[in-house]
């Protein structure tokens, strides 16, 4: 069955029998197995080459890239903000799209159950990241941490309604059924997104005129060596949503399988019960 | 679908009529709100207090706490220890069901709305004006609550802590919401309603979108309960 | 430097490291707790619970599923 | 018409524990069945099953013609299940629960009178609330629901419990009832004589699986309805006849 165009990492989701390798965490231990499976391969590499991005990221955007006319240092936050932001919306759509084919009933499969569920958790994280680094920028540009910039106060609403999906995701119960409660609760999340957004920038724009300066499209002038650093953080940190997002997915199939092991167990128990050999 | 509907309503309504949780607690409630925002906002009167200009919106919070009671009470009923069979086991059906519990909480905070609008007029000192524009954003507001209401109503049955995460789900959905029909009440209630019909379709947009979503999903999430 | 752009690339680039040790972490802790006599079976989705109820959650495995 | 009850090695779950591991169990139409088994054994479990309101795992369930692998809601229109939460509304009266239960299962809403009658609820009970009522004349209220009901299945778990003497002797011959009206009944109890007298047959389970069919406690010919000779009419539903 051919996955929907997930980012090429996630095609060979890695069985969790693979050895757990290092990943982009510095301790270069050996791995337990010696059986090196592709796909764990290509994860390190996705690791590996996330973590290269983002450092070289972090050394263009901080020392090389020369700073702005009008926001001086400012604009380094520039390579940050607007991927983080970016990534949230790809992490959301990632579980909503997810989230439609478990209830299509031809596509119908757990492994979407996971990834969903695997892509709205780094999608949280990533939406509490975009909060902060955008009221990071937000204090000396607007001089308030909070300005109800409309981008800013969706996302807010974001966070706190995929918090809500999070919770959904907990509520006890069979897999299949917990799967199915999780789903429809996306497909109500996301239809929420658009009706937010366009009901919070028509708020703002009735109190202010929309001429700030939005920190994504901003019309700074882009310097050549900004836009190469603009589009190596957004490649970066894309790669680094994938790497978080297979390891989520991992852990999702770890848990499930521990629990099937439970239940193994406890249909033998359940048949010692009847003491009569089963038939 | 409709005979089920109308079945469903009926009886929530009787129960309602019997048991006056709905006018017993639920508006006292509200009201209490509007009196704690009073002491929260300073006595202020006059055009230019700032419970005078906050008005519209201390209205709309208050019904939007008052609405989590609603359907947290509503679904109490149906889940008499704890076995939310009963609705399951009736035989009715799911989108029928749906829309009757919808419109019974509606009823219920429609009349919510009306004592709040006096009081609060009241309170707040500031007669109501453009009333064809009030009544109609908050018949199609309320729309719009009691849809998402019943259908996060039904997702947080089966959790044990059911009472902490109904509100948690609904209040971040709702959000458009407040803002589109406190907006709406501002316009009508600064004497210029043209500014608030735009303000009518966003909740148009909003009921229409969650009365179809919790036709279709009631179902599945009731059987997941 | 202002201090705020170091701050924002501190916060932005330690929680996402934050989140990634502790990912590895409790997937380690995962796997220790499974069965210890860890087949070099494929955890492919045919693997489900003992027969009896087979609770399987999709009919095909990925293409990549390697050895 | 085949089996009403038809079951081949049915699982059902509930988060990971296996309340039935694989139970092959078969009813044919206007049959009274006798489920006996230690607490825990699956009983409940097994008609909470056959009522549509669990999940069939794996295995086939067919019941009254409806498959509950695919679908597990319409078969719930035409089982009366008897548990013990009894799905009342409490702010309702007597009255008023009954008309609900029977116009929402699409049944004939002349059964309610009846039903009232028949259990002794028709007097000052009929407009009180369920909420009022004595544990005993909630559980006699829930029992007169399925009477008014009169579905073609009849699921009862631990129906005599809860009754007084009288109630209990209510309740069997109602099951006689239900059953000259061409019903088919489930039940499990732990009054064990009195369970084997009304049953044609009597199933035992054990750890989620049927474990021995016990053979039949007396051989009861199928159409003499039994207790016809005793000093009592048998209460029929369709004709109402009195009670001697």
């Amino acid at each position: 069955m051919s996955l929907v165009t997930t980012p090429v990492g996630l095609d060979s989701a890695p069985p969790p029998g693979a050895p757990a390798e290092s990943g982009t965490s510095t301790s270069a231990r050996p791995p337990a197995e010696t059986g090196r499976s592709r796909s764990a391969l290509v994860l390190r590499l996705v690791g590996a080459v996330a973590l290269v991005g983002v450092v070289a990221t972090v050394w263009l955007g901080l020392w090389v890239t020369p700073p702005d006319q009008f926001m001086g240092n400012l604009v380094r936050l520039l390579y940050l903000h607007p991927s983080i932001a970016w990534v949230m919306y790809v992490a959301y759509g990632v579980a909503f799209l997810s989230s439609l084919l478990y209830l299509w009933p031809r596509t119908r499969s757990l492994r979407w159950d996971k990834l969903a569920g695997a892509s709205s958790e780094v999608g949280v994280v990533f939406t509490g990241l975009t909060l902060v680094t955008g009221s990071i920028w937000g204090r000396p540009t607007w001089g308030a941490w909070w300005t109800w910039d409309p981008l800013l106060t969706t996302t807010a609403l974001l966070f706190v309604l995929y918090l809500g999906y999070l919770a959904v995701r907990r509520i006890p119960g069979d897999s299949e059924v917990r799967a199915r409660r999780s789903a429809i609760a996306a497909l109500i999340a996301f239809v929420d997104v658009p009706i937010c957004y366009f009901s919070v920038l028509w708020w703002r724009s009735l109190h202010q005129a929309p001429s700030v300066d939005d920190p994504v499209n901003g019309k700074t002038y882009i310097h050549g060596s900004m836009a190469w650093t603009l589009l190596l953080s957004f490649v970066s940190f894309t790669l680094v949503y994938v790497w978080l997002l297979v390891h989520r997915y991992r852990l999702f199939g770890l848990a499930e399988r521990e629990e099937g092991e439970g239940l193994a167990l406890a249909i033998e128990e359940r048949r010692a019960e009847s003491q009569v050999p089963s038939r | 679908m409709w005979r089920d509907a109308l079945l469903v309503a009926g009886k929530d309504l009787k129960i309602e009529l019997r048991s006056k949780v709905g006018l017993g607690q639920v508006v006292p409630f509200a009201l209490v709100v509007l009196l704690l925002f009073g002491l929260a906002l300073g006595p202020g009167v006059g055009r230019g207090s700032v419970l005078f200009s906050a008005e519209p919106g201390l209205f709309w919070i208050a019904v939007l706490l008052a609405t989590v009671l609603a359907v947290q009470r509503s679904f109490a009923v149906e889940a008499v220890d704890d076995a939310s069979d009963g609705l399951r086991l009736s035989g009715l059906d799911p989108a029928g069901i749906f829309v009757g519990k919808a419109a019974a909480i509606g009823c219920q905070l429609l009349v919510l709305e009306l004592v709040l609008a006096l009081v609060s007029s009241l309170l707040y000192d500031r007669h109501l004006e453009g009333g064809l524009l009030l009544a109609g954003s908050c018949v199609v507001a309320t729309v719009g609550l009691v849809s998402i209401g019943t259908v996060y109503g039904v997702v947080s049955l089966g959790a044990r802590q059911r009472e902490t995460l109904l509100p948690l789900l609904f209040f971040p959905m709702v959000a458009p919401v407040l803002l589109a029909a406190t907006k709406a009440w501002d316009a009508a209630l600064s004497g210029s309603p043209g500014h608030g019909l735009g303000w009518l379709d966003v909740l148009a947009v909003f009921a229409v979108a969650y009365l179809a979503i919790g036709t279709v999903a009631f179902g599945p999430l009731l059987e997941d309960a | 430097m202002n201090g705020y752009v170091e701050s924002g690339y501190v916060v932005g680039l330690g929680t996402l490291a934050a989140y990634a040790v502790t990912l590895v972490a409790r997937e380690r802790g995962a796997r220790r707790r499974l069965t210890p006599t860890e087949d070099s079976r494929v955890d492919s989705p045919e693997d489900g619970p003992a027969p009896a109820a087979p609770v399987s959650d999709e009919p095909g495995s990925p293409a990549a599923a390697s050895s | 018409m085949g089996p009403v009850i038809s079951l081949r090695e049915a699982v059902s779950l509930s988060g990971r524990f296996p309340l039935l591991a694989g139970v092959t169990f078969e009813v044919a139409e206007g049959e009274v069945v006798h489920l006996r088994g230690p607490n825990g054994a699956g009983k409940s479990s097994l008609l909470r099953l056959c009522a549509g309101l669990v999940a069939v795992s794996s295995g086939t369930a067919v019941v009254l013609g409806h498959d509950l692998t695919a679908d597990r809601q319409t078969v719930r229109r035409e089982v009366g299940l008897l548990a013990h939460s009894s799905f009342l509304y409490d702010d309702l009266s007597v009255v008023d629960n009954l008309r609900f239960a029977v116009r929402a299962s699409r049944s004939d809403p002349a059964g309610v009178d009846r039903a009232l009658a028949l259990l002794g609820l028709d007097g000052r009970l009929r407009g009180t609330r369920v909420g009022r009522l004595s544990a005993g004349q909630r559980r006699r209220t829930a029992i007169a629901v399925l009477a008014a009901r009169r579905p073609r299945l009849w699921l009862l778990d631990e129906p005599h419990a809860g009754l007084d003497a009288e109630g209990r002797e209510l309740l069997d011959e109602l099951v006689v009832g239900a059953r000259s009206d061409g019903a088919t009944v489930v039940l499990a109890s732990h009054e064990l004589d009195r369970a084997d007298r009304l049953a044609d047959r009597v199933v035992a389970l054990a750890g989620g699986r049927v474990v021995a069919p016990a053979p039949a406690p007396a051989p009861a010919p199928a159409d003499s309805v039994r207790g016809c000779d005793e000093a009592r009419a048998p209460v029929s539903l369709a004709e109402g006849c009195d009670v001697a």
